[in-house]
């Protein structure tokens, strides 16, 4: 069970991503009235942002140092600032500015920085196998980090999903897979697109442990992610834990979300998870509404700076465009 | 026509202890086939139909498809009944009472004890078939699911014939701040935590107290560590009080599926049917397993014990039934049968 | 039947939607059901198609226009449609010159072979460049003899550039040079003086470059330029001074040439010189001159002529200064001459005020005091 | 061309071996993955004894499972490893490729530069042997379509042991591409070039430099891999005729040596491109580009190319025969464009 220090560091990272994507759903929509857009604005592409999907984040990155490897999705934002990927450079890179994690060659799908180790893809699936080449690294130079690799429950109908569990298990690496359900493939939901009901029980196919958390729950995802680093870490091998969480805006910015209904939207909303950790910590006697309201205006200041950061750093150089194709 | 539940839980042997134990995982596929079981042994007694669950991981519709499939059963009459989609244990209690409104007479569980739990909450009368389901089963005892789906279309067919083969078990009511909270039908835990989490127990340096009904050695959990520690309670209806220690008498605890851990006891003592223990805070009341309430400071939590779920004997059943019969009835929709 | 083809309701929350294209231009027929637009509301799009048989008259909502939902973005004339318009036909173009390899080409270019001269040996008669080397051998003492083994250097972009600008010139300009001689005794004089006042060496460039900035102010026609439309005249005096680099010729601008003192124009042409060396000149440093300034004076070259950068009417070109006899007051005496040599593109300007303009440069440099 | 000052021969497949074998005991980072190059040493012999010597953690054999163990070696060579990972047939591109072209060859200029991926994919190119339509193609130009990835493809043992040396101590992705056919195996066609003097210390070759494997003054055969063995046989007969080839063996396509193609083709006016890739859109068309581009004014005819026509490869001997060039139809090709 996570310490009360713990616990709030849980509850400051979930408050620091939604208030920096809170502002990115704003700055997203700059340029891009009456008329949809996309390429107009600050922020022009897609936007992927993962509100309700906070406690995944909370709950498996507490247990991480940045040396252990985080291999992410299309919708990063989460996993990198809870794994201590600087949010000033990382919002520069969301602006496609010259100070950027890339210098504004990736954008908010590929995200990497050396330090914490961080990596996605936004190729659905693909960003798994990476996570085992990254166990395999330190299983052979005899590191005891672990690799995390986070994916949706769409990919998890991928082939490389496949191969990488076969891998991890054959070599007995230290991977922690953990497979994000937020129910909906853009607009497909999973009992259309999954034969079976629950993605941790695929981890019987590959002969390691599957756990399944079905509500979200920081704590609860604590509880599991602990057990699966330490696991990992020890040598003893995969493991493979699905999270039931709530994808609460649309797939990307702009989706109408034709697919579900506004009753369903509301639902969602009704049972935001940071607003029930919040609750919950209250009830606790772990944080006072004043202690809750200096965390929120913290994160809003450092994402106010990250944001002016970004905003106020220079755009590349055009013809960088050209370099960095090669070391 | 007479009514049988049937309640499969989605949810159940799939938590951390995947992690922590050797627990294993019974997937979906598992389940629809032990659900499938079920039916092709309900659909052998004469004229019964079938209430179940709807829950989002449609194991009865999968099971349903896998008899098809053998086409061997005629149709059965099966359908949802209860909230649709359920998810968690508010819901299968609602289910169960909806079978109780529906006048079934009888539930088949697939599940752990917290199932059986919910489904003795909702329709404190139920007649039960427990089939093990989660990952410590110390309520339900191994049956083949056919002979399950068997016996409780007999006993529904005819109460009466076969009512004495239902045993009624021990419970433990519980109480917080005088109100009744829950009847657990195995044990009650207070362990150190102050959260829910993921509500499975498995560390034992986190038990702080238990009282236990039904203690076996033979089976994993705080019911085989009661069993252990009062080997004489076993056949017995009353319950035992367990309180944990950091240090003096060290025992090897079943606690979970290939889990013989330490612990430390430092008393251990029957509770008669009339005693109350109290339970006091901060910590957290797990019942039958699973993290349910948390307790603030010294708040007080009291437990007696009182009548827990009724049993249906499906052995009894059936033997009762072969004594009658030459063979097994046909009934009207003709089935039964293993391999080509 | 004239029908409004409206813009379809999409969203109920936002009000206006963006036309996103047509698929159909004004006039042409059209079909029933016939794809005709998309348009897009939030992140919505949707097809508009043809209500009926007819023919788009008019589109009222251009692509990216932003529109109310409802309203009309365009009409539809209802009605059969036409037959479609005769079609287009086109008269044939052709060439009928003999091929010629493009390394035939370039030697021939290098040789100054004419192809129209040379029979193609390679399929179909194309000229390759053995062909051309063997013409070159059998008219030599016509064009230049190519040397047994004359080394070829490639052209260079700026190479290129140079020979392309300055026969342009030559081809399409009336170009006159006049020359004339300049006593520099004072001149001199004064430059020594202001070499010791400034914490640089003065050159006669900046004071020749700063009397023909004073000498366009009193004669702007010189600085008119020949276009298509009529003669042109430039705003401001700003004046090229033609810098020698490595292969080549660069010309940088100093701009407002009028404006600037002499210590200025020496800074000025200085960095201009140097960083046209070293190849760190902007495009724009090197265009819109209306005059310039060429000088050899450093080289035993007394008097050349300097050849016009269209569309610029007239440049001077300085030959070097060196003492010389001269007779003043009946009298052989030495004096330091240069030779200055103005060239000019006579369709823009005549002889007689090109000649003013000379004299006016010549008697400024004559009495340096004036170019302060 | 190329000085080599040895006398000791080796064939092309134990050049790559030792190259391997030299680079994983000077540097610890370095191992092998693929499907059957550990006891079996490579379909083609890339890796032959290398597990003998260097043991199963160096020389790791995978299950077929290209996405999985491609993925592997990107994130271990994120992670610091130099990974080689064997791609058996270069046909096979197609169940991993997403790892190839959007993970490896992107992961540097999304990061800014800020992270390498320091591996090399070897895979076997090429037909001739009635392997049919999924086990013959060469498929180097698509892949050197892709930015981020450099391309080599040797053609001697010499050439394939320094390149092989140069591609793992280069800090970028590199595909090493082998011709089944130079490899010099015994239980192929019998190829007198694929056996060729080898220095025994470590050695490399530049990525991104043509050789000149033949000088000549009449036409430029520019070519790689197994179709520099036949442009120089077809060159040997031309000479007969008093036609002289200057055989250009790229080597890399990725660095393109643009300047040797121009260079060339300034030399002799007339360019053939021999490809033993698909005809269009691939490597053929990208060296005409570029003789056109860098030396326009030297060509003396319009270059002309001989490459695989626009068919998948045929199993039939006479039909595969019919679209591969080889010594004859480049030396038809060549006494086209000099009489032409």
């Amino acid at each position: 069970m996570p310490d009360n220090e713990t616990l709030r560091e849980m509850h400051r990272q979930m408050v620091r991503i939604r208030n920096f994507e809170e502002a990115l759903v704003q700055i997203y929509m700059e340029g891009k009235t009456p008329a949809f857009d996309i390429a107009a604005g600050p922020v022009p592409g897609e936007m992927h942002l993962s509100a309700g999907q906070e406690p995944v984040a909370a709950g498996v990155c507490v247990h991480l140092r940045p040396t252990d490897a985080i291999t992410a999705t299309h919708r990063p934002h989460h996993q990198a600032l809870a794994h201590g990927v600087d949010m000033k450079l990382m919002a520069a890179e969301i602006f496609g500015k010259q100070t950027g994690l890339g210098h504004g060659k990736g954008g908010h799908m590929h995200l990497f920085s050396k330090d914490p180790a961080f990596g996605c893809s936004g190729i659905v699936a693909e960003g798994i196998p990476t996570a085992v080449g990254h166990a395999l690294a330190f299983k052979k130079t005899g590191r005891d980090d672990v690799a995390v690799s986070f994916f949706g429950e769409g990919a998890a109908n991928q082939g490389a999903f496949h191969e990488s569990l076969n891998l991890a298990a054959l070599w007995d690496l230290g991977v922690v897979f953990v497979c994000e359900d937020n129910e909906w493939a853009i607009s497909v939901p999973k009992e259309k697109a999954t034969a079976i009901a629950n993605n941790s029980d695929r981890a019987s196919a590959y002969g390691i442990p599957g756990v399944l958390i079905p509500d979200n729950d920081p704590v609860a995802i604590y509880e599991a992610a602990g057990e699966a680093v330490a696991r990992a870490r020890r040598g003893a091998g995969p493991s493979l834990i699905e999270i039931k969480t709530d994808r609460l805006l649309g797939h990307f910015q702009g989706d109408a979300q034709l697919y579900r209904t506004a009753e369903q939207i509301d639902a969602l909303t009704a049972r935001d998870a940071l607003v029930r950790f919040e609750g919950q910590l209250a009830t606790s006697g772990l944080l006072t509404e004043q202690q809750a309201a200096d965390v929120w205006a913290a994160c809003r200041s450092e994402v106010d700076a990250a944001i002016e950061f970004a905003r106020s750093s220079p755009l590349p150089a055009p013809e960088s465009a050209l370099d960095d194709v090669f070391a | 026509m007479p009514i049988v539940g049937l309640i499969s839980h989605s949810g159940a042997a799939r938590d951390v202890r995947r992690l922590t134990s050797l627990a294993r995982t019974i997937d979906v596929h598992e389940r629809a086939n032990v659900a499938a079981r079920i039916l092709a042994g309900l659909a052998a007694t004469p004229d019964v139909c079938v209430r179940f669950l709807d829950e989002p991981t449609r194991i009865v519709e999968r099971a349903l498809r896998m008899l098809a499939a053998q086409a061997r059963a005629g149709p059965l009459d099966a359908r949802p009944l209860g909230p649709l989609g359920a998810r968690n244990a508010t819901d299968t209690r609602a289910c169960s009472a909806a079978l109780a409104l529906a006048g079934a007479e009888c539930v088949i569980t697939h599940g752990g004890d917290g199932t059986n739990r919910a489904v003795a909450s909702g329709w404190p009368d139920a007649v039960i078939v427990p089939l093990p389901g989660g990952t410590n089963n110390a309520f339900a005892t191994c049956v083949d699911p056919t002979a399950a789906g068997l016996a409780a279309g007999l006993y529904a067919t005819d109460p009466q014939r076969f009512a004495s083969h239902v045993r009624g078990t021990t419970g433990l009511s519980i109480a917080v701040d005088g109100v009744a909270a829950e009847t657990a039908i195995v044990d009650v835990a207070l362990v150190s935590d102050q959260w829910l989490g993921a509500r499975a127990l498995w560390d034992p340096s986190h038990l702080l107290e238990a009282v236990v009904v039904g203690g076996d050695p033979s089976i994993p959990g705080l019911a085989g560590l009661a069993g252990i520690l009062a080997p004489d309670v076993a056949d017995h209806p009353d319950a035992v009080h367990l309180r944990f220690a950091r240090q003096g008498r060290r025992i090897l605890a079943p606690l979970g599926p290939g889990q013989l851990v330490p612990v430390h006891i430092r008393d251990c003592r029957r509770v008669s049917r009339d005693e109350t223990i109290e339970l006091c805070g901060p910590g957290t009341l797990a019942f039958d397993g699973e993290r349910q309430v948390v307790l603030h400071d010294t708040q007080p939590a009291r437990i007696r014990l009182a009548a827990g779920a009724r049993v249906l004997d499906v052995a009894g059943v059936l033997r009762t039934h072969a004594r009658h019969e030459a063979a097994l009835t046909i009934g009207s929709r003709q089935t039964i049968q293993g391999g080509p | 039947m004239r029908q409004e083809i409206l813009m379809p309701t999409l969203s109920d929350e936002a009000e206006e939607g963006v036309l996103v294209t047509w698929f159909v231009v004004p006039g042409t027929p059209v079909r029933a059901d016939q794809l005709i637009a998309e348009v897009q509301v939030e992140k919505v799009s949707e097809e508009v198609y043809a209500p009926a048989d007819g023919r788009l008259t008019e589109i009222l909502v251009q692509p990216g226009e932003v529109v109310r939902q409802g309203e009309p973005i365009g009409v539809l004339e209802v009605g059969a449609p036409d037959a479609t318009a005769a079609p287009v036909t086109r008269a044939p173009t052709g060439r009928s010159t003999a091929p010629v390899s493009p390394s035939a080409r370039r030697v021939a270019r290098e040789l100054a072979v004419d192809l129209s001269t040379v029979t193609g040996s390679g399929p179909g008669g194309r000229i390759v460049e053995a062909d051309v080397r063997a013409a070159a051998e059998q008219g030599a003492g016509q064009g230049p003899a190519a040397g047994p083994a004359a080394a070829v250097e490639p052209l260079s972009p700026m190479r290129r550039a140079v020979a392309t600008r300055l026969s342009a010139g030559l081809r399409e300009a009336a170009q006159l040079t006049l020359t004339a001689e300049a006593d520099a005794t004072d001149l001199v004089a004064e430059i020594a003086r202001l070499s010791g006042q400034w914490d640089r060496r003065a050159g006669y460039i900046e004071t020749i470059v700063r009397a023909c900035a004073l000498a366009l102010r009193d004669h702007p026609r010189v600085a008119r330029q020949w276009t298509e439309e009529g003669l042109v005249t430039p705003q401001s005096i700003d004046i090229g001074v033609a810098v020698a680099v490595e292969d080549g010729l660069i010309v940088p601008v100093i701009r407002h040439a009028d404006a600037k003192g002499l210590r200025e124009l020496s800074r000025e042409i200085a960095d201009l010189a140097e960083r046209a060396r070293s190849g760190k000149l902007t495009t724009p440093e090197t265009r819109g001159a209306t005059f310039s300034v060429t000088s050899v004076g450093a080289h035993r070259v007394d008097a050349f002529t300097p050849l016009l950068d269209l569309p610029q009417a007239a440049i001077l070109g300085v030959g070097r200064a060196r003492l010389r006899p001269a007779v003043i007051d009946g009298r052989i005496v030495p004096r330091t001459l240069m030779v200055l040599s103005l060239t000019i593109d006579h369709r823009v300007i005549d002889g007689e005020p090109a000649a003013a303009f000379l004299d006016r440069v010549i008697a400024l440099l004559e009495n340096p005091g004036s170019l302060a | 061309m190329t000085t080599q000052t040895t006398d000791r021969l080796l064939t092309t497949s134990k050049a790559i071996s030792e190259a391997i074998g030299q680079e994983i005991e000077r540097d610890e980072r370095v191992f092998v993955m693929g499907e059957d190059i550990g006891i079996y040493g490579g379909i083609f012999g890339a890796t032959e004894g290398l597990l003998a010597k260097y043991g199963p953690e160096r020389i790791m054999d995978t299950p077929i499972s290209e996405t999985g163990f491609i993925g592997a070696a990107v994130g271990a060579a994120v992670s610091g490893m130099r990974p080689i990972a064997e791609l058996m047939f270069v046909d096979f591109f197609g169940v991993c490729m997403d790892q190839i072209y959007n993970h490896m060859a992107k992961i540097h200029y999304e990061s800014g530069g800020n992270i390498s991926v320091p591996m090399v994919i070897t895979s076997a190119i090429g037909g001739g042997y009635g392997d049919a339509a999924q086990h013959s193609q060469t498929l180097y130009g698509m892949f050197a379509h892709l930015p981020g990835m450099k391309i080599v493809i040797p053609s001697t043992p010499y050439d394939a042991k320094g390149l092989m040396i140069a591609a793992i101590r280069d800090d970028n992705p590199v595909l090493y591409f082998f011709h089944k056919g130079v490899m010099g195996l015994g239980w192929m066609t019998p190829n007198p070039r694929a056996t060729g003097p080898v220095p025994e210390a470590p050695y490399t070759v530049p990525i991104g430099k043509a050789d000149v494997k033949r000088d000549g003054r009449d036409l430029t055969i520019v070519t790689v891999s197994l179709m520099v063995h036949r442009a120089l046989d077809a060159a040997d007969a031309l000479a007969t005729e008093g036609i002289e080839a200057e055989v250009v063996d790229l080597r890399s396509l990725v660095p393109l040596d643009r300047e040797a193609i121009a260079e060339s083709v300034r030399k002799t006016r007339r360019l053939l491109v021999v490809d033993e890739d698909y005809k269009s859109f691939g490597m053929s068309g990208e060296v005409i580009t570029t003789a056109i581009e860098e030396a326009f004014d030297y060509l003396d005819a319009p270059p002309a190319r001989l490459a695989f026509p626009d068919v998948p490869i045929p199993y039939s001997r006479p039909l595969e025969q019919f679209c591969l060039p080889n010594a004859d139809t480049i030396a038809a090709a060549a006494r086209a464009l000099i009489n032409a």
